[in-house]
């Protein structure tokens, strides 16, 4: 352990234990958000076991490679926006840049991966109304990308508070960042209720 | 360590895509012949990764880790939370079917 | 002789306008849930002949409960004018307060009157064609649920509106609710394409899901404008009336203007 | 302050509107006497048969100019400026209810004009456009009555030694509000003073309009000259 190793310990280093992440009032849209998702998945799950075959065939016209591939890329701009906030706090506000247009890449190409999806699924027939399963697989999607378009302002905010010294504010690059990661675990549970659970 | 790479969230990146990767054989498992077929097992085990990495998610990423007591406990109640929801529901809705 | 204290209080608008809104959602959640029982609203998957039973078992419910809103549903507008004052006391543009205040001032006629119009007319005549029947119900439900446009980005406003204030009029969680409730704006959409499952006008998500986020959100922000009005300071300067004549409150009412 | 110029202009835009509105009232063969709410189905249809053009102009009349009616109302929230209150609050009030009120107005036009579109269609759909133009028409009085509770509280909540409008005129607000209410209830009945072309629906709810209007465009009038007086004086 080096001294430099400390200073970028993810803990910030005024009060570690004190220290809330991008401050109270954005976990409470975290969580709050969380509770309406955990909904729909309930309501989701519920009906699948209701109509278990119909499910089931549903499924079977996705690409398990594609929703993994997707997953990867959105952790991956995860991981990107993670080590933003962290040169951010270092004061590496170059390094923290670039991080925060890879953030907005990843974040693209997962949607491009999506719209690729969504438009392979809809030629071979499977739209919003064609089946019970399409109606929650594009219902769940197409509310996640509102989540990641939304995001796409919120990296915005982030862009506008590192570009110029004077606007930096910690605290809402880190606001910025939760937001981001809390739209990468909707889709980490998406995924996995969608293209796994059987 | 000057360009400020930090060890410790790559092992959490890397973790969370080994965890997707293992859905891919997960999958596999419940595929025969083409067909996919109804499992439990499955069910839970996806869940339950899928819950795992939220909660890798939440404390690495999130920073949680490093955050007072109530926003640890309280992160670590909500994925219980959606736990017993999610399981909840597909076991009463497995015995109403 | 003497006036009633809240007459004398300096925040005595503030208050009147709290109260009415009390008034005002307390009125109508007792109409709808309640007089009309048209919350939990009626299936989407009825079918004419099913239509007509659901008038004749509420035909005077809806009449009456519906002429309560005919009578007292203006007073929707207090609400809006707290919270457009609200967001004047930001430190934002006008601009915001103002677009809040004209797309709610707007909603009220897609978003209320017209379920109240056609709830009547499906009520007061009966013996009415059922397939005819049915289209008055449709639009009904669909003109009350689907009208969404406008508290999307009504609280879109909002949210932008508290998240940039610096006077913290309000707390930054509520500006992440606002985010909340526009979302649920989005998720009802799909009761204009399904009429059965839990996407239809009364589908576990469309419906229950969407109104326990609105009752939540409702709830908080009646309490946020009553801690937003304890918190006001008036301080104890001359009411207008006591400023010479040619004062005629123009100088608060400048200060307050937009 | 120095008032910028063109109140006087809308304000004296009231009587020419006014008589636009007072002419399509009267070209209008549906209000006098007021067609019942219990004539069958075939007779409404054979009504808007017969008097197809009286009915389009007469609405087309209403729907370009009952929005007309929003521009006085702001210049009832502009003299509201003057009242001795401490928080905009009630101006936003009657801004708030200032648009819907004569767009209520407009949805009733338009269903009226589509009964009037085809009249040779199926007789139970025009019926149902009938019934619907009136119900919106009469039954849509919320934002009437708010308006007149509004002005009501803040005209009493005006306690200056010289108010922008005198107690009377809260009275008289108020007093509109109470008469405006009964038409709430129109759905309620076919027949008898609550019905849609009854006593207290048709009659006291117009009239009580129609009365509000003219007293509202006197003191608003008085109001205003008030005010231009005390600035020429002080110029």
């Amino acid at each position: 352990m080096t001294t430099t190793e400390r200073a970028v310990s993810p803990v910030p280093e005024q009060s570690p234990s004190e220290h809330v992440p991008g401050g109270r009032d954005i976990w409470f849209f975290v969580l709050f958000e969380s509770l309406a998702f955990t909904a729909y998945f309930c309501v989701y799950l519920f009906n699948r076991t209701q109509h278990e075959q119909v499910f089931l065939l549903g499924q079977s016209h996705l690409l398990l490679w594609l929703g993994v591939l997707e997953t990867i890329v959105l952790l991956t701009s995860s991981w990107a926006v993670a080590s933003c906030v962290q040169d951010a706090r270092a004061g590496r506000y170059d390094a923290s840049k670039r991080e925060a247009l890879l953030t907005a890449g990843f974040g693209a190409l997962f949607l491009v991966l999506k719209v690729i999806e969504w438009v392979r699924l809809i030629h071979a027939g499977h739209t919003f109304t064609s089946s019970e399963f399409f109606q929650y697989f594009f219902f769940l999607t197409v509310i996640h990308c509102i989540h990641l378009l939304i995001g796409f302002v919120v990296l915005g905010v982030l862009w506008y508070q590192l570009s110029d010294q004077k606007r930096r504010s910690q605290p809402t690059v880190e606001i910025c960042a939760t937001y981001w990661h809390s739209v990468d675990f909707f889709w980490v549970l998406i995924f996995a209720l969608l293209y796994v659970v059987r | 360590m000057e360009n400020g790479f930090n060890k410790r969230i790559f092992v959490a990146w890397l973790i969370l895509v080994a965890i997707s990767l293992v859905y891919l054989w997960i999958d596999h498992s419940a595929t025969h012949q083409g067909i996919p077929t109804a499992s439990t097992v499955v069910t839970v085990v996806a869940i339950c990764f899928a819950l795992i990495k939220v909660r890798i998610i939440m404390r690495e990423f999130m920073e949680v880790r490093g955050a007072p007591r109530f926003l640890r406990r309280l992160t670590d109640y909500w994925v219980v939370l959606m736990a017993i929801a999610l399981f909840g529901v597909y076991f009463v809705g497995i015995a109403v079917a | 002789m003497r006036r009633p204290a809240l007459l004398d209080d300096p925040k005595r608008e503030l208050w009147l306008a709290w109260y009415a809104t009390i008034a005002f959602y307390t009125l109508y959640t007792v109409v709808f849930f309640i007089i009309t029982r048209t919350q939990p609203p009626g299936k989407a998957w009825y079918t004419p002949t099913q239509v007509v039973g659901w008038f004749a078992s509420r035909h005077e419910g809806l009449l009456i409960g519906f002429g309560l809103i005919f009578i007292l549903g203006g007073l929707s507008a207090t609400s809006i004018a707290l919270i457009t004052y609200s967001i004047r006391r930001m430190s934002v543009s006008r601009v915001f307060a103002y677009s809040y205040l004209i797309i709610y001032a707007v909603s009220a006629v897609p978003g209320f009157l017209f379920i109240c119009v056609a709830m009547t007319v499906g009520a007061f005549r009966p013996g009415r064609d059922p397939e005819i029947l049915r289209w008055i119900y449709d639009l009904g439900f669909l003109s009350f649920s689907g009208t969404m446009g406008v508290f999307l980005i009504g609280s879109l406003i909002w949210m932008v509106a508290i998240l940039l204030d610096k006077n913290r009029v309000f707390p930054a969680w509520f500006g992440y609710l606002n985010l909340c409730n526009a979302l649920t704006e989005v998720v009802v959409a799909p009761s204009w394409i399904f009429h059965t499952g839990v996407f239809a006008w009364n589908g576990v998500i469309a419906w229950w899901i969407n109104v326990v986020v609105f009752g939540l959100y409702t709830g908080a922000f009646i309490f946020l404008l009553r801690n937003m009005i304890l918190r006001e300071d008036f301080g104890t300067g001359p009411l207008p009336d006591l400023l010479p004549p040619e004062g005629r409150g123009r100088m608060l009412a400048e200060f307050m203007s937009p | 302050m120095k008032r910028t110029g063109g109140e006087r202009i809308i304000f004296w835009a009231l009587p020419a509107v006014a008589v636009i509105w007072i002419v399509a009232f009267f070209l209008f063969p549906g209000f006098l006497p007021p067609m019942s709410p219990e004539w069958s189905a075939q007779r409404v249809a054979a009504f808007y048969a017969d008097h197809t053009s009286r009915i389009r102009y007469s609405m087309i009349l209403f729907n370009w100019f009952c929005v007309a009616l929003i521009p006085i109302l702001m210049l009832i929230v502009e003299r509201m400026r003057g009242m001795a209150h401490r928080t905009p609050i009630l101006r936003y009030c009657v801004i708030g209810v200032a648009g819907a009120a004569p767009i209520a107005f407009l949805t009733a036009t338009i269903f009226w004009l589509l009964a009037a579109f085809r009249p040779h269609r199926a007789p139970a759909l025009t019926q149902l456009y009938n019934d619907l133009g009136w119900i919106t028409f009469t039954c849509g009085v919320p934002f009437l009555v708010a308006l007149c509770l509004f002005l009501t509280v803040a005209i009493y909540l005006d306690g200056q030694a010289r108010p922008v409008f005198a107690q009377w005129v809260g009275h008289f607000n108020f007093m509109i509000a109470i008469a405006l209410m009964p038409a709430g209830f129109a759905g309620l009945t076919l027949s008898g003073p609550f019905a849609w072309n009854g006593f207290l629906s048709f009659w006291v709810k117009n009239l009580a309009i129609a009365v509000w209007l003219v007293v509202m465009a006197v003191v608003l009038g008085q109001s205003i000259g008030r005010d231009r007086l005390a600035e020429q004086i002080s110029a």
